[in-house]
């Protein structure tokens, strides 16, 4: 039962911050935080635990938003049915690149993805019958179930925090089963881990494609909560934002996923008030981070539990 | 015009671009073979070597001569310190964290950059004249064989300095094997340092030489790494006549897809192109799958 | 415990000191303002800071507004939209602002019209995309000219000298991308063919082979649309290629770090802008010389590094339809959004503004005078049409 | 149960393994001897499918294995230790000998997401199991810690725990005594035989003669990726090319056994 106490304690802090915060605006911040950390969490699986780097990831994330967006405004369809059909285009696009790109390792791996996601961006500026080009389209209607419109952020925060909760819950499930050690095990050695019987081809792609199906779905909340989505919002460096939200906030943990997307996510409101100073302040906070905490934030929190709880916990060293 | 003076053009086109790449691409090389890291702020060490020079000789007023030297010391001096301070303090990082902290460094160098440079692109003249050299009805600017020169000179010092001088040897131990290296008495954490000194030169002699086509402002960095990124995977990571061959590939395939194909899809052209040989050759045209030291994250 | 208690006790004092204090000073008139300060666009969103800043200085040097100081609450985007859309937000729920300048970029804009919208908070874009205003939002206007105001300027301009095809490059950005649109919307009608249409990255380094491919076609004359270095090396690579058609840029190369940068290239670029470039040469008949010719002496005497450009021009523009609303009107959302959409003859640095229900840019192609480079300067066309019959 | 023939493997034009042909009965422990480079590690890495074979025949309980992916042949029962340890610091010391259990289980991801019962049962088995061979390898460390900061001889220990924990019929062991001391070497050797007499088949590459001597059933001595002799440890150790070709040499493998 233990093991289910962080994932209440996360429960209750989302149920409970609206109340404390009342304000819409901190309230939609914390939906981006959440359209972040679905895919951090994901994407944690494949950085972290498989150790497969992924440059590309903003791409799955447009392709889930322009899918949404573009079945809803062009072709009418239902909000829901739309983001349903973004997670499989996205499931089959990621499915069909993963199969030849994972087969490559390190460096070579992150250039590739990287370059697929160029390639997506580009798609999405030039094809511009389709997509509208750079100026991107707006009008996207919003997610609704029967009479409930999720029009205003409280709503919305919600729905992504609950979606958040879920996956959440899914998640820890299999990074403490066979799964999650078949995916740890390609991390620690590929060798290794075929030797003993794990289908490291299979599990690399199996969870690229979950985490590009994830990200799909952030995707399309952010279409449909934003109601307007243009290019620049999925390229290069929305890609390299994920990566490194996934390893400030401890890639080896998928709690570091959800504080590295909290930090990084809400960093800039807080760094509004240092003017153009901001992007030397959130260098510095980076840099400091990955100099003193290469684990990441979580690595931090592990030490704080250390000091005061001692070394109590059960829970697998990740 | 005639068609094959339009196909030389985009040639001589693919080739001026290419060589900026080539250039960023060796940069990227000399870290990577020295520490395993790809330095994300390779981009910044261009930038800042434009940068330096036109501060150097318009507001200074310093004969171009005098400058070059001064602007290529200047960002030596950021390499090393940025090294100096992020980077040798730590005992045993993973690759992904140093990449991080590339990452964090190209922010923080961006940032000191725009306000000490402003946010409009800055001009630096060409080195000699403008008026472009017509052959064979293709045109090429003087500032392109500048270019091409420096790439060369380069090459010329690296290929003496790795074979033939004892540190360059040393360093190219580190590459080999650091334990090894570090039990014939190699201070490897000083080949380190060299590494980034010796990469932050080159991106600062790219970045004086192509101020003058290009434009620079605080934000072109970012562009140029990928790119030379690109070339370095192409060609084979660690791999120097492998970043050479693959950043003039790129540049060429880049020109001759804006020119036979689509001016909108001519980088994802290329893309097409590096991606189609990564999956033929996963270490890249001239890099070797033995050698490829398989680093983990 | 004592200290406790003295720490509580200097607290409440300070609080209520500060509470006091703010009480007795009349409360400021909070405007928000979102623009691009990092990233990208900064150097649109610079001297659109600058303006604001410039503004909120010397209005509260002359007293305020009836009494009260005016407060503008900058906020920096990054370019990034999910920022802009948090910024607006804490500019509405947070600061309670009660009307918005900005943001810089078309796609910023665009995503954070709803909120205005729905929040009912008026709205005062400085980016160029029509679809700002088109379909036209209760509460969204814009200050830019249009993108098809200077596409047809430059038709135009190119059928009184007879020329009938053309080539367009333009940057794969959302300026140059709005600007491809309106291009190729408008030549049709006024009898002008596309003949080659080429793009290329923001952060492209060389556009000779586009221009090879353009210089291979039967253009007479190029339209380069952007406002990333682009531009400039457009001008460059023409020349290298020895092409000598004519260029055209778009409204934004109006900007006289360009001329520097271009060199030589840049004489004879002809381009649609407004008239806060030329200033100078306007006479003493025009509407806007007295506002141009302020706001740049104000803008140089504030910020000797930096140009006056159209860009911080269009934050002018922006804030002052608002601060000449609360002026009329007092600080009431609903009553200043009536007030601008009824503003007719406003003179700014973009044109002469009138806003009606239809209409929220309030600017048509008169706003645009063409203009060229000539000995390092704009100059007005115009002018050097007369100089040539002059000699003649 | 293992039959090998003709197996061939060239790396460019280098030829490793050189038409090899041996069997290997069931429950016996077979040692693969030979100098450096005589081609055993790759031999290895052939039988679990690890390389391709160039040429030849790879058949295991009747079934031709040649060409199936690795996974696969551990499936059927065939696992291995890797001469320089490759276990998973990422993962404490119970999580790696988890991990072993892994082809042996078969629950996917949706009912372990959804944490059903049958999940939630295998999962109690897994650890059940780890833990029973833990203690079986007589390793005494904490299950939970990281197998990091172990000295060598334990984790190698965690290594044959995890390769037992795949139930193999088949076990390879390369090299399971370099590095280790007399006295871990002789615990190893006595492992080898216990985990023989439960009835696992055990192939070994070791350059310990007297382990090999002391535990092997059987002797295949390699050089240049050929056969030189195969039988007996006491016929081997009598036959002349092998004295020749390598006990000869055994004084320069005595003051240099490390590879």
């Amino acid at each position: 039962m233990k093991k289910h106490v962080p994932l209440a304690l996360f429960v209750v802090i989302v149920m409970g911050l609206p109340v404390l915060l009342k304000n819409p605006y901190y309230i939609g911040a914390l939906v981006f935080v959440g359209i972040y950390s679905l895919i951090t969490i994901s994407l944690s699986l494949v950085l972290g635990y498989a150790g497969q780097i992924s440059l590309g990831h903003a791409a799955f994330y447009g392709i889930g938003a322009y899918t949404s967006g573009l079945l809803t405004t062009r072709w009418h369809v239902s909000p829901w049915f739309a983001l349903a059909c973004s997670m499989v285009i996205t499931g089959i696009l990621a499915y069909a690149i993963g199969k030849p790109v994972l087969k490559l390792r390190g460096h070579y791996l992150a250039m590739a993805t990287l370059g697929l996601g160029e390639i997506v961006y580009i798609f999405f500026n030039s094809a511009v019958d389709l997509t509208a080009g750079p100026s991107g389209f707006g009008q996207i209607p919003r997610l609704a179930i029967g009479g409930l419109v999720f029009k205003d952020d409280i709503r919305f925060y919600y729905l992504v925090w609950f979606t958040v909760a879920v996956l959440l819950a899914l998640v820890l499930n299999i990074i403490n089963s066979r799964i999650g050690r078949a995916l740890r095990s390609i991390h620690g050695s590929e060798t290794a881990a075929n030797a003993m019987g794990v289908n490291t081809a299979s599990y690399k792609i199996q969870i690229f494609v979950f985490s590009a199906v994830i990200s799909a779905v952030a995707g399309g909340y952010y279409a449909h909560f934003v109601t307007f989505i243009s290019p620049t919002t999925f390229d290069a460096n929305t890609s390299i934002l994920l990566v490194t939200m996934v390893i400030v906030g401890g890639m080896s943990n998928v709690w570091g996923a959800v504080l590295g997307a909290a930090l990084l996510g809400t960093l800039p409101e807080y760094l509004r008030r240092f003017g153009d100073y901001d992007i030397l302040v959130y260098g510095a906070i980076m840099m400091v981070i990955m100099m003193f905490a290469p684990g990441g934030l979580v690595s931090l929190a592990g030490l704080v539990k250390q000091k005061f709880v001692g070394n109590l916990s059960r829970e697998p060293a990740a | 015009m005639h068609s094959f003076s339009i196909t030389l053009q985009y040639i001589f086109t693919g080739i001026a671009v290419g060589s900026i790449y080539a250039m960023v691409a060796l940069g990227f090389n000399i870290i990577y073979n020295c520490t395993g890291i790809i330095n994300f702020a390779q981009g910044e060490f261009v930038m800042l070597g434009g940068m330096f020079m036109i501060t150097l000789t318009t507001t200074w007023k310093l004969p171009s001569l005098v400058a070059f030297p001064i602007a290529v010391a200047l960002v030596v001096l950021v390499g090393v310190g940025f090294e100096r301070i992020a980077i040798h303090p730590l005992k045993s990082p993973s690759v992904l964290v140093l990449i991080m902290i590339t990452i964090a460094g190209s922010i923080l160098i961006k940032g000191v950059a725009m306000f000490a440079w402003g946010k409009e692109p800055c001009y630096l003249p060409h080195f000699s004249s403008e008026t472009p050299i017509n052959f064979l009805g293709a045109t090429i600017l003087p500032q392109n064989l500048w270019i091409l020169g420096c790439l060369a000179a380069v090459v010329i010092v690296l290929a003496w300095f790795f074979n033939r001088t004892l540190v360059g040897k040393a360093m190219r131990a580190c590459a080999h094997n650091r334990d090894a290296a570090r039990l014939v008495g190699i201070n490897v954490k000083q080949m380190v340092t060299l590494s980034f000194a010796l990469s932050a030169a080159i991106g600062a002699v790219a970045g004086i030489v192509i101020t003058p086509i290009i434009l620079m402002d605080y934000q072109r960095g970012a562009m140029l790494a990928l790119k030379g990124f690109g070339a370095a995977i192409l060609g084979g990571l660690g791999s120097g006549p492998g970043a050479v061959v693959a950043g003039l590939l790129i540049g060429v395939l880049e020109s001759l897809g804006a020119g036979y194909i689509s001016s909108h899809y001519k980088d994802a052209i290329a893309l097409v192109v590096l991606l189609g040989v990564l999956f033929i050759r996963p270490a890249g045209l001239l890099g070797s799958a033995e050698i490829q030291r398989l680093k983990k994250f | 415990m004592k200290r406790i208690l003295a720490a509580a006790a200097i607290m409440c004092l300070l609080v209520s000191g500060i509470a006091f204090a703010q009480a007795v000073a009349p409360e400021p008139i909070k405007i928000g303002a979102v623009f691009a300060v990092t990233g990208p666009a900064s150097k649109l969103g610079e001297p659109e800071r600058n303006t604001v800043k410039m503004i909120e200085a010397e209005v509260n040097a002359a007293g305020g507004i009836k009494g009260r100081p005016i407060e503008i609450i900058v906020e920096d985007d990054g370019g990034v939209e999910a920022n802009t859309v948090n910024a607006v937000k804490k500019l509405i729920t947070n600061d309670k602002v009660i009307a918005i300048v900005g943001p810089t970029t078309s796609g910023a804009s665009l995503a954070v019209k709803p909120i205005a919208e729905e929040n009912s908070v008026p709205l005062v874009s400085c980016a160029a995309a029509e679809k700002i205003v088109n379909p036209v939002a209760k509460w969204v206007f814009k200050t830019p000219q249009k993108d098809s105001d200077a596409a047809i300027r430059i038709f135009e301009n190119m059928k009184s000298k007879g020329i009938s095809k053309i080539a367009i490059i333009t940057s794969s950005d959302g300026f140059g991308s709005t600007g491809r649109e309106q291009l190729k919307k408008h030549s049709p009608a006024l009898g002008i063919e596309i003949v080659a249409d080429e793009t290329y990255a923001p952060a492209d380094t060389d556009m000779t082979a586009q221009l090879t491919k353009i210089k291979a076609s039967e253009a007479q004359a190029v339209i380069n649309w952007s406002v990333v270095p682009g531009q400039v090396i457009v001008a460059k690579n023409m020349r290298q290629l020895g092409m000598t058609i004519p260029l055209y840029q778009s409204h934004g190369f109006g900007n006289p770090k360009n001329i520097q940068a271009c060199g030589e290239a840049g004489e004879g670029i002809i381009f649609p802008a407004g008239r806060l470039l030329i200033v100078d040469e306007l006479g003493a008949d025009s509407k806007q010389k007295a506002v141009l010719a302020k706001y740049k002496a104000d803008y140089q005497a504030k910020y000797p590094n930096d140009q006056v450009s159209t860009f911080g021009g269009h934050a002018y523009d922006a804030l002052w339809l608002v601060l000449n609303a609360i002026k009329a009107v007092g600080p009431d959302k609903a009553k200043i959004r009536d007030y601008i959409e009824n503003t007719k003859g406003f003179v700014g640095t973009g044109g002469i503004f009138n806003f009606s229900a239809e209409d929220h840019c309030g600017l048509d192609k008169s706003a645009f005078e063409m203009q060229t480079v000539k000995g390092g300067k704009f100059v007005a066309l115009s002018s050097v049409k007369e100089e040539v019959k002059a000699k003649k | 149960m293992l039959n090998v023939e003709g197996l061939t493997k060239e790396f460019g034009g280098v030829v490793a393994v050189n038409d090899l042909s041996f069997e290997v009965r069931e429950k016996q422990i077979k040692s693969i001897i030979g100098p450096n480079g005589a081609g055993k590690t790759t031999l290895f890495n052939l039988l679990t499918g690890l390389l391709p074979p160039s040429r030849g025949r790879i058949s295991f309980l009747d079934t031709n294995i040649c060409g199936l992916r690795p996974h696969v042949i551990a499936r059927m029962g065939v696992s291995r230790s890797f001469q320089n340890v490759e276990i998973f610091d990422n993962m404490s010391i119970l999580e790696n000998v988890m991990l072993g259990r892994h082809c042996r289980t078969s629950c996917g991801a949706v009912s372990i997401a959804l944490r059903r019962r049958k999940a939630v049962k295998e999962e109690a088995l897994i650890r059940e199991e780890a833990l029973r061979q833990i203690e079986a390898v007589g390793l005494d460390a904490d299950p939970h810690s990281s197998p990091a900061a172990l000295p060598f001889g334990k984790r190698r220990l965690v290594e044959f725990a995890r390769a037992l924990a795949t139930s193999p019929r088949l076990l390879l062991l390369d090299e399971p005594a370099s590095g280790l001391n007399m006295r871990e070497t002789e615990q190893v050797a006595q492992l080898i035989r216990k985990i023989r007499d439960s009835g696992v088949t055990v192939m070994l590459v070791e350059h310990d003669m007297s382990v090999v001597m002391e535990i092997s059933d059987d002797v295949l001595v390699m050089d240049y990726g050929t056969k030189i002799a195969e039988g007996k440890p006491r016929e081997v150790q009598k036959n002349r090319e092998v004295i020749a070709r390598y006990l000869g040499r055994s004084n320069e493998y005595a003051k240099n056994p490390k590879p």
